[in-house]
């Protein structure tokens, strides 16, 4: 699922700083799971921006929704009656629900109040951990379920750089050294020559750095 | 069994004393369908425990632990209390006794006494309070202890002049002086006795100076000492000058195991352990670092935890273990105690410390004899309850049982334990009249008020003076009525009294209120008392919220009476507020399979099977090996000498015949599954795990047993002279000719046990050595025969063996763990043995042609099933239970029970108790075939869930689950209410009925004033 | 006894015998030592023992009450309870070292000018041979008695004396009066002490032997006795520096 | 730290513990400000972060959480999530620019009375230190 953070408070206050009316839109799909953009949060936040303006003597109304998904137009067509009556809209999904709300209602104005980080999974309860960057073409088959792409800083696809100690990656003790696991896991499954195989250098046109993409269901797109 | 034919049974029974025990027999009867009539000489019930501070091995606060039972015992609907009344004496057959029945007048009215205080106040008699134990005052109307039940005012008239002031001063009108003593007679089935005993009084002996010097005090004075309801409000001081003592001295077996002054050769089995927590919570207690030193002869720490809770004691909190016997304490002109005495070491030593408490142990009271002679009970040589060890809750006359200290010196939980047996023996035989004598309150249809606008009556309390005094109770009411929705608001002088209850139902109805507020005291003591009020007139019972204007008011800013009264309209905005949005909530009820598993089949699980069978309810048996009995068929006899193997031979006999009881043999027990009143359990074959069979139960009982340790210390196995205690006893079962030869035969005790790696008692081998080791004498005379041992723990009544042991001459060494005896065997045969002597402190060498390794005790190695029962064990592997000491037979997980050595080693008299008590705790679901659940629940609503698992993962019982559903599912009976889950859920899609968001929101608003917005 | 010391004592006199027994004395031209200065009053019955402690608090040397003889009261049962009051005042002026020889009673009836004269002399001769009374001395003493004398407890046991151990009390027997006795003596002893730690109390914080030494009640006793007063709200623990523990009045 | 300033200070008290002990410093008569007001809930695990934020929100000085001892939640762990709870809310009113120290957890036993008046003292004391909540300030200016 895509796992998103909330983005602190000042940067939230400074979009509406001069927008005393504003809507707060939650998303009931991956930001709800990753506790940063369903109803709980969104009452929050609500509460937060309005105690801030408070504080300062200014009144502030908010108004709350959350819906189904904010990655569908039918769903972002619910909010059509009311959406232009806001001073400002924020929308706390993932960074497509701001554009599909954009695209949807050129005149009104989105903030995002996450900052959307990557695609993961819950290692525990209340902590994600990324496990996949989204590069087009999947080779985890080869290094036993552990992908060096999304996992290894430098993206890395034949064995551990230099600075690989103890398990643990160069740029920090929290970030475990991927290549150090491929290798010990294929040491125990007896497979270790698997690594003597060379891979050719990776063809990221598929990922994004071969432009934005698009993904077509022929048999359902007429 | 008593030949009178079946129909002229009482559905009902009379328990006599409401001590712990007597209250624990009393509920399980009441929840199992008999009505109970339970007598108490004292104008409360609570008993002993009451007077205690804390309670050892967990150091619960006494009355925390006790107070939920003093009011379940004050309100139940079929338990009749009888206060301050003796049964003068009781005619009939088991079945159908007639009691006879003497009321001492109490001169306070306890259904209009609310237990105010003012007559307390204006009393100008004082007299010496005996819950205090003697250490301050009280007047001459006064109630017991605060939580007492009934909770009312007495006068004791053999100090109180009569001089009329109380009656002036009550303003409930609850004072008769007219009261008279009267005489009532009451038909029973079976009687449970349950008076404890009394502590011994020191003052017989003039060496400890007890009558002579304030700061020489009991045990108990010293428990209301530490008590924050005790005269110094939980200060540790001494009574002298109120210094706070820096020193401070235990004396043990003061009364106990003492044959000249006391006469008392018992020994009283709780002492050792209370010194020991008392010491510890005095050193909690002391403003500075406090210096406790406890004076012993054998420290007897043999219960569950309780080695654990003596090394935390000496390590932990460095309390000094002094073995001696204390000659004399002098008291010194400043205070002070001279004690004199002479350690191990042989010198004479003298040391002065600020306080002494002398560990006084039991004793039964003069009325307790009387009474029981009256009954015809046979009292033994030391005047406790004769009963055999194979009934151990039955006394010598038919249909009358025991329980508790009247049947001989026991801890807490061993109480709790046989009085929940004599439950069960009590009503073994009126089964057929269950539910007969018992009361059902019939309550009206609830009205449906979910379409109405909330109408909510406010009813103010002036609870006298406690709250009228300081705050202006009519303004609060007159602002109650510009509150929203509010159409009714009046104040009273007690809201909770029996006349105002009723004329509040007439107000509702009259009105048509159909949500209540009470601002008074605290809801944990009174919300079942009005919400039962409420549902008597059709109105749900979650449809009432309280303000506590008292306890977290009044009674706390006495000082600002204006302040208090602001306080409390703000309380009673808020709760009105809330009290708008509360809606009415089912009462969940699930039906009940009336049957029982029993798992394990030795004594204890062939006890709980028979106990099942005989109330009338069908009882699965399953046993993992191929025979029944246990551990049992390896014993001769128990420690009063009664044979084992034909009672053991008996019960599987009486097994087999039962057609209520289905045995299973070479059975495990596979899946499990359900809750409380209806479990789904797979069995399978031990051979052929394919052969399984499905059996449904409405309550479990674990009784999985435990085996003999086998050394591997001590050359076991490796000398045939070398043997275990079920190795002797089998040798005396054929008896070995070498027992009768040999000349020299030596014990070593705590084999196994008292270690690093298993660090408990193992409670039953001292008694067992001790017990072989008369046999042996009297098989040998001449026999030289020794008990080497680290402490001897002949625990109650048993201590009369120990004494006849010395008597005939067997010789005790005593070792420390540091230096075990030690033995080797060179040529293989001749065995030779080394053990440093306590007295001469010099080694001794002897040849033993005999050795009895007095082994440990282990549970039996059951973690799959502990696993499908999810029932958790101690790291020794012993079974833990809800509560050490008033749950001691329950699982904390609802519906299951345990009994026997898989809860702690015990001996077979315990076992048996524990299992009969098993059998009474189930009664409680099994008598019945539908079963309440708690109404305040959580509830999900699939649209807003994501199903994103936070529930799941953050449930404390992991009660929430994901299914095929595709949203999260909570079980109702499952859910105990705690609404972690509620806070966490990120679609906000659980709510927790009765404490919604917008319930608490609406409370933070009204404070403020802000009208209920979204 | 040096002859120029001139005591001061306080006298009460009932309106109906004693005053007019003291004036037929001065119609009578009776002589009496000028020591005395009488306050009237309705009946023997009236007089309130503060009043007494007040007068010696104020610098009387001594206190003299009369009023009719036993049955002669005008309101025919005043100085049966006057009795009752004396003796209380009696038994706590010996408590608090005063001593009882600073107060006395006296029945004179309207008649009787000699008789009341002669008790004015002999009240007088004690009190000069008891010397002049120094309230300063008893500062602490007299406070107490003060106090003792205002609890509900000791005046409503010697209101009801007489009617519980005459007639019946509210069980319709008679109280034995030993029983009462007892009852009232430990009362007034309690209360006497209490009064007394309550004094030492609220001068600040004080531990246990500090106030058996300002009291002069031996150790266990203050002990005993502050631990009635904290059950009764009067007294808190303040605060414990090292092993001693401070006690105050509540704030 | 003017005198006259009377705070609003609402306390979440869990019912086995916190609320307990509440009603045992009443029956000891002990002494703690009046403006203190306490709202019981089953368990402080029950307490979410909303309800925190909104007493903040509408004019509470100071608001406080007071479950059992931990490791003796009557739920096993209700108390060990609140307190986290609790602090997110400390961080957000610093982000805020209210001070942190008006929101604020306790654990004390259903025994200790005194230990309840004593915390109500203090937090008494520590809202009167800080002075009226910011949002009130505004308000009343």
């Amino acid at each position: 699922m895509i796992v998103a953070d909330r983005k602190p408070l000042s940067e939230i206050l400074d979009m509406i700083t001069d927008r005393d009316k504003i809507l707060i839109m939650g998303c009931k799909g991956c930001v709800t799971v990753c506790n940063v953009g369903g109803v709980k949060e969104v009452q929050i936040l609500s509460s937060s921006l309005k105690i801030a303006r408070k504080k300062e003597g200014r009144s502030l109304t908010v108004d709350q929704i959350t819906i189904e998904r904010q990655c569908d137009p039918e769903y972002i067509e619910q909010v059509k009656a009311t959406i232009n009556d806001y001073d400002a809209v924020i929308s706390m999904a993932c960074g497509v629900g701001p554009q599909f709300l954009s695209e949807a209602y050129p005149q009104q104005k989105f903030f995002p109040a996450v900052n959307t980080k990557f695609f993961g999974g819950a290692t525990s309860h209340g902590i994600w951990e990324e496990r996949c960057a989204g590069c087009g073409t999947c080779v985890i088959h080869y290094f036993d379920g552990l992908c060096p792409v999304a996992r290894c800083s430098k993206s890395l696809m034949n064995g551990p750089c230099g600075g690989s100690s103890k398990g643990y990656c160069e740029i920090s003790k929290e970030v475990p050294c991927i290549w150090d696991m491929i290798v010990k896991k294929k040491m125990e499954q007896g497979r270790l020559d698997d690594l003597l195989c060379f891979t050719p250098a990776k063809n990221w046109r598929t990922s994004r750095d071969g432009g934005p993409r698009k993904s077509v269901r022929e048999e359902l797109a007429i | 069994m008593s030949t009178k034919g079946t129909n002229n049974k009482v559905g009902s029974v009379m328990v006599v004393g409401a001590g712990v025990a007597g209250i624990q027999a009393s509920l399980d009867m009441a929840n199992a369908g008999y009505y109970v009539h339970l007598v108490d000489s004292s104008s409360s019930v609570g008993g002993l425990m009451a007077q205690l501070d804390k309670t050892f091995p967990t150091n619960d606060c006494a009355m925390c632990v006790i107070s939920p039972f003093l009011v379940e015992v004050g309100r139940h609907l079929n338990i009749n209390i009888i206060p301050n009344s003796e049964l003068e004496s009781l005619e009939g057959e088991a079945g159908a006794f007639t009691a006879k029945l003497k009321n001492n007048p109490r001169y306070i009215d306890s259904v209009k006494c609310t237990a105010c205080g003012q007559c307390r106040q204006v009393c100008p008699v004082t007299a010496v309070n005996e819950f205090d134990c003697r250490l301050d005052l009280r007047k001459a109307t006064f109630i017991k202890f605060p939580q007492a039940v009934p909770l009312s005012y007495t006068i004791d008239k053999n100090v109180c002049i009569g001089c009329g002031m109380c009656e002036k001063a009550c303003l409930a009108g609850a004072i008769s002086y007219s009261d008279q003593a009267r005489f009532s007679e009451i038909k029973v089935g079976a009687v449970v006795l349950a008076m404890g005993n009394e502590l011994f009084d020191p003052s017989l002996f003039d060496t400890y100076a007890y009558s002579r010097h304030p700061n020489v005090v009991t045990s108990l004075e010293f428990e209301r000492i530490l008590s924050a309801s005790g005269p110094y409000k939980g200060h540790l001081m001494r009574p002298y000058d109120r210094e706070v003592p820096q020193k401070i001295a235990w004396l043990q077996c003061i009364g106990s195991r003492d044959i000249n002054h006391a006469d008392h050769s018992y020994c009283s089995s709780v002492c050792c352990m209370y010194s020991i927590k008392q010491s510890m919570i005095a050193k909690e207690h002391a403003e500075t670092p406090l210096d406790a030193a406890i004076f012993y002869m054998d420290m007897r720490t043999h219960g569950k935890e309780f080695e654990r809770y003596r090394e935390r004691a000496e390590k932990g909190s460095g309390v000094r273990f002094i073995r001696s016997r204390v000659h004399t304490v002098e008291p010194l002109d400043d205070g002070g105690l001279k004690l004199k005495y002479i350690p191990e070491s042989g010198e004479v030593l003298e040391e002065v410390f600020d306080m002494v408490v002398l560990a006084a142990g039991f004793a039964t009271s003069k009325d307790t004899k009387a009474l029981a002679q009256r009954l015809g009970i046979n009292l033994n040589a030391h005047s406790y309850a004769q009963t055999s060890d194979l009934t151990p809750v039955s006394t010598s006359r038919e249909g009358v049982f025991v329980c508790g200290t009247f049947q001989s010196p026991k801890d807490i939980p061993q109480s709790v334990m046989e009085a929940s047996a004599a439950a069960a023996g009590a009503t073994q035989n009126l089964s057929e009249q269950r539910w007969s004598l018992t009361l059902t309150k019939e309550l009206p249809a609830e009205k449906n008020f979910s379409e109405e606008e909330p109408k909510i009556g406010v009813f103010v309390c002036n609870c006298g003076i406690n709250i009228g005094g300081v705050a202006d109770v009519p303004a609060v009411r007159e602002y109650a009525k510009t509150l929203p929705n509010v159409i009714h608001a009046e104040d009273n002088l007690f809201t909770c009294s029996q006349d105002t209850q009723e004329n509040i139902k007439k107000i509702i109805l009259e009105k048509g209120i159909n949500r209540v507020v009470v601002a008074s005291c605290s809801p944990r003591t009174h919300e079942p008392l009005f919400q039962e009020t409420i549902r008597e007139i059709g109105l749900n019972p979650y449809l009432f919220e309280m303000a506590n204007i008292r306890d977290q008011n009044t009674w706390v800013h006495m000082k600002t009476p204006q302040r208090a009264t602001d306080k409390a309209k703000d309380l009673v905005r808020m709760a009105v507020a809330k009290a708008a949005l509360l809606e009415s909530l089912p009462q969940v009820t699930l039906d009940v399979t009336q049957a029982v598993l029993v798992v394990g089949g030795g004594v204890a699980g062939l006890e709980a099977a028979l106990g099942v069978a005989r109330q009338g309810f069908v009882a699965f048996l399953v046993e993992r090996s191929n025979e029944l009995g246990g551990m049992a068929l390896g014993l001769n006899a128990t420690w009063q000498g009664e044979p084992v193997l034909p009672y053991v031979m008996q019960l599987i006999e009486d097994a087999k015949k039962n057609e209520r009881i289905k045995i299973f043999l070479e059975t495990e027990v596979g899946h499990v599954t359900g809750t409380i009143g209806n479990f789904t359990t797979t069995l399978k074959s031990a051979n052929n795990p394919l052969d399984t069979k499905v059996i449904n139960h409405g309550a479990a009982i674990l009784a999985t047993g435990g085996k003999e340790y086998k050394p591997h210390e001590y050359f076991y196995g490796k000398n045939p002279k070398i043997l275990t205690h079920f190795d002797l006893d089998a040798a005396v079962r054929n008896n070995d000719k070498a027992l009768k030869d040999s000349k020299i035969a030596v014990f070593i005790q705590c084999v196994g046990s008292r270690t690093e790696e298993r660090a408990y008692c193992s409670r039953v081998c001292c008694i067992h050595s001790i017990k072989s080791a008369l046999i042996l004498k009297k098989l040998n005379p001449e026999m030289q025969i020794f008990i080497i041992y680290r402490d001897i723990r002949t625990y109650g009544l048993r201590e009369d063996l120990y004494k006849e042991a010395r008597q005939q001459g067997i010789r005790f060494i005593r070792y420390n763990k540091d230096n075990p005896p030690v033995i080797d065997s060179d040529n293989g045969q001749e065995l030779k043995l080394t053990v440093k002597d306590h007295i001469l402190q010099r080694p001794i060498e002897m040849n033993p042609d005999l050795v009895v390794l007095a082994a440990a005790i282990l549970p039996n190695e059951n973690k799959t099933l502990f696993e499908h029962f999810k029932v958790p064990a101690n790291s020794d592997g012993f079974l833990v239970e809800a509560h050490a000491k008033l749950r001691p037979v329950d699982f904390a997980s609802e519906g299951l029970f345990l009994a026997g050595i898989a809860h702690y080693p015990k001996s077979i008299d315990e076992s048996i108790a524990q299992a009969k008590a098993a059998v009474s705790r189930a009664m409680r679901i099994v008598s019945k075939n539908t079963i309440a659940v708690d109404s305040v629940i959580a509830s999900v609503n699939p649209d807003r869930c994501a199903a994103c698992l936070t529930c799941v993962r953050t449930c404390p019982y992991n009660v929430p689950r994901v299914g095929e559903e595709g949203y999260a599912i909570i079980e109702p009976s499952d859910c105990h209410g705690c609404g972690c889950c509620v806070s966490e859920c990120p679609g906000k899609a659980i709510t927790l009925k009765h404490f919604t968001d917008d319930q608490i929101n609406a409370k933070t608003d009204a404070l403020f004033y802000i009208e209920a917005s979204c | 006894m040096n002859d120029s010391y001139k005591p001061k004592i306080l006298a009460f006199l009932c309106n109906w015998c004693s005053y007019a027994g003291a004036d037929l004395a001065g119609v009578s031209r009776i002589q009496y030592p000028p020591f005395i200065r009488v306050v009237r009053v309705m009946c023997s019955g009236r007089v309130d023992p503060l009043f007494i402690v007040n007068a010696l608090k104020e610098g009387f040397d001594g206190v003299l009450v009369s009023g009719c003889h036993i049955g002669d009261c005008h309101y025919l049962e005043g100085n049966k309870y006057t009795v009752k009051r004396m003796e209380i005042l009696a038994q706590l002026l010996d408590l608090s070292g005063i001593g009882r020889k600073r107060v006395h009673l006296r029945w004179a009836s309207a008649a009787e000018a000699k008789p009341f004269a002669d008790n004015v002399i002999e009240v007088s001769n004690i009190i000069k041979e008891a010397g002049p009374f120094n309230a300063k001395d008893h500062e602490m003493a007299l406070n107490a008695l003060t106090r003792a004398l205002s609890t509900t407890r000791l005046r409503w046991l010697v209101g009801i004396d007489r009617h519980l151990t005459e007639n019946e009390n509210v069980y319709h027997e008679k109280t034995d009066p030993i029983l009462f006795e007892k009852v009232k003596n430990d009362a007034i002893t309690a209360e006497y002490q209490k009064a007394l730690i309550q004094e030492a109390l609220s001068k600040g914080p004080v531990t246990v032997r500090e106030m058996a030494d300002q009291t002069g009640i031996a150790i266990y006793t203050v002990s005993k006795r502050l631990n009635e007063l904290e059950l009764g709200g009067m007294a808190d623990l303040k605060s414990c520096e090292g092993n001693t523990p401070r006690f105050a009045s509540p704030v | 730290m003017n005198h006259d300033f009377e705070p609003q200070i609402i306390a979440f008290c869990c019912k086995y513990c916190a609320y307990a002990a509440a009603d045992l410093a009443g029956s000891m008569r002990l002494n703690y400000p009046s403006n203190i007001k306490i709202i019981q809930v089953p368990c402080t695990g029950r307490v979410d972060i909303i309800h925190l934020l909104r007493a903040i929100e509408d004019g509470a000085d100071g608001v406080y959480v007071a479950g059992c001892m931990e490791g003796d939640c009557h739920f096993v762990c209700g108390n060990i999530k609140t307190r986290k709870k609790v602090e997110y809310v400390k961080k957000t009113l610093s982000e805020l620019g209210i001070e942190p120290e008006r929101v604020e957890m306790f654990n004390l036993s259903s025994a200790m009375g005194p230990r309840f008046a004593e915390i109500a003292n203090q937090m008494g004391e520590r809202i009167r230190n800080l002075g009226p909540s910011p949002l009130n300030i505004k308000q009343a200016a």
